[in-house]
């Protein structure tokens, strides 16, 4: 567009209003990486633009903003406020693989639930540690479930969005069945006979009674 | 869509040619027999709801017609479609039998409308989609993006993977399965030494080790079977103490204890 | 995350002021390039700070300027002002061209979602090759939904937060056309006259072999 170089009292193309200007460096200050040299700027706005007073309203308008106009050698760029500098710092953590108790534990939650702590056991063969289930709870990939309406009233456990979000699982029912696992070779036999999940909804060591049932979802 | 196809002269004759300039010829240029039947459907210039199947069908059918004369190749679906669509002039064309049941001529041409319809309104659908502004295109992200300081905090993640052979592990009886103890059904010596301890020492005469076992571990045969392993293996070290006697008159008979003699018990 | 449900003023540690928080969302939304969502931001913000009314006021601060406050599904992030594209030429990056089928595919999937393979070739009247839907899921516009309830369950297909902020949409509700398409019946998964929406895989009465269903995934 801008196809001369007459100087700008004289040009033939109106400058775009201050405010447009001073959006125009906006953009730009915050698609780049890299900061941007008033020269830069000059090159990429509109013929008749002054990129150095609209970064001065620009600079103006962030102050005391969450982040503000800054320079950075002869470049400028927007930056995080100094002193928000504290929300930077939670986010990368150092993440561990599950234990196996752990996924083996959510994997037959996430398959049979609702599912109380007894099933778990029989299924998994051994007796399933508090800390495990704790982990798994503080995780927020299970949550308690309804009660069972057997004696005992034992509390079940279900997975939760957040899991299904880990995952990338719509719901629980899209994870592939026994017969889809045995086709991927993932399973050899066949599932042990009386494993309905509704069976054996008994015996139970009695959920501590702190733990309400949720109302369903 | 329909527009920038090529529009390829097949033949040399005139004839011929003005015969393929009245179609178009290049079949490769359509995405299967309904993106033809929807071109073709342009050329009765009225909205997509009025249109004439029928008409459609006729025009398809000399499509066809035309690509054979022409010793143009047609895909099997192309025919199929022309099979169908002649089926359906028939019976758009004839009065219906009264014993034949199934869905009239006009239902099948209605469907075939909503089908036409459907695809062209989805064709408008993508054009506006791709119109929009896009992303890396029209607006963007943000360019510089901050690193995050690295604290000390430990997640634990899995995947699905994980998460999958873990739960097919578990079905698997073959699998390595860690020992643990089965503490509800089983019986200790350090138990079993306790109560014959406690016992032995009111047993002056022989008496079947089996009367020994704790109270109700005789009815499940798992249950007796660990208590019973437990109380022999107390008898012995009670025998080996020299609290106890212990005997057997046969092999398989009832083992029998009693209460050392000369000793306190 | 706001884990109690203790009025603000109750709470042990007092929340910042509003203003304060606004700061912070903005800090956190300028720091990253991809959406971030409002339980992620109530993480990192301190205990009681309310990300929602943050963000409201802080959309409304930046509407008209150069870059906006958009919401992406259930996410926020910022964006430059699609006006300005034209000064963004450096920062555009070539994106693959897709395929007419893969942009129609790509429609289908958006306004008939969650659609299976099926359906879409019914729509399209042509079968759909797995390059398309494998290029779609790579670029992660499209993955995998519920599945569908019919026999064979076959997967069905729907779109990603991704798409949603590449075509700049709040929701997939904000498709254009959405409504009139509605309202018109063309998104209705109307049966084949004389074909039960079960049964039509099977019934051969004059059924084009290009409608039938393929081999489930």
């Amino acid at each position: 567009m801008a196809e001369t170089d007459l100087p700008e009292e004289e040009s033939l193309f109106e400058a775009p209003p201050l405010g447009e200007q001073e959006r125009m460096v906006e953009a730009i200050l915050f698609a780049t990486s890299e900061p941007v040299s008033i020269a830069d700027l000059n090159a990429r706005m509109p013929h008749g633009a002054d990129a150095v007073r609209a970064l001065e309203g620009l600079r103006k308008r962030y102050e005391g903003r969450g982040v503000n106009v800054v320079r950075i050698g002869e470049a400028w760029a927007i930056r995080t406020a100094p002193d928000l500098g504290f929300l930077m710092q939670k986010e990368t953590v150092e993440t561990r693989k599950l234990s196996r108790a752990a996924i083996e534990t959510l994997a037959i939650i996430a398959y049979h639930q609702p599912v109380t702590r007894a099933e778990i056991e029989e299924i998994r063969g051994v007796s399933v540690s508090r800390g495990t289930v704790d982990q798994l709870l503080e995780m927020e990939w299970i949550k308690f479930g309804r009660r069972r309406m057997t004696p005992g009233r034992p509390v079940t456990y279900v997975v939760t969005p957040g899991f299904l979000d880990h995952f990338g699982l719509e719901s629980a029912r899209d994870l592939p069945g026994l017969r889809e696992l045995r086709a991927a070779g993932l399973l050899d036999n066949r599932p042990r006979p009386g494993f309905g999940p509704e069976e054996r909804a008994d015996e139970d060591e009695g959920q501590p009674d702190m733990f309400e049932a949720p109302p369903d979802e | 869509m329909a527009e920038d196809m090529v529009h390829k002269v097949v033949n040399e004759t005139v004839a011929e040619r003005l015969a393929a300039e009245a179609l178009i010829v290049d079949v490769e240029g359509f995405e299967g027999p309904l993106d033809l039947l929807l071109t073709l459907s342009r050329t009765q210039k009225v909205d997509l709801r009025q249109i004439s199947i029928l008409h459609l069908a006729e025009q398809y059918l000399a499509f066809v017609e035309q690509a054979r004369s022409l010793r143009i190749e047609l895909a099997a679906d192309y025919l199929v479609m022309a099979a169908w669509l002649a089926f359906l002039k028939s019976r758009l064309l004839l009065p219906p039998e009264p014993s034949e049941d199934g869905p009239s001529g006009e239902d099948l041409a209605a469907h075939l409308a909503f089908q036409l319809e459907r695809l062209q309104a989805m064709r408008d659908s993508a054009a506006r989609l791709m119109a929009r502004d896009q992303k890396g295109r029209d607006f963007f992200a943000r360019g510089h993006t901050e690193q995050v300081e690295r604290t000390r905090s430990v997640t634990y993640t899995a995947t699905l993977m994980d998460l999958m052979q873990a739960y097919a592990r578990i079905r698997t009886k073959d699998e390595f399965r860690p020992f643990v103890m089965d503490r509800k059904n089983l019986y200790t010596m350090e138990e079993a030494l306790d109560r014959l301890r406690s016992l032995v020492g009111y047993a002056g005469e022989w008496t079947d080790l089996m009367s020994y076992l704790p109270d109700g571990w005789e009815l499940d045969p798992m249950r007796r079977r660990t208590a019973t392993a437990a109380t022999f293996a107390a008898s012995l070290e009670l025998v080996k103490a020299g609290k106890i006697s212990i005997r057997q008159p046969e092999s398989f008979a009832p083992i029998q204890i009693r209460a050392a003699e000369g000793r306190d018990g």
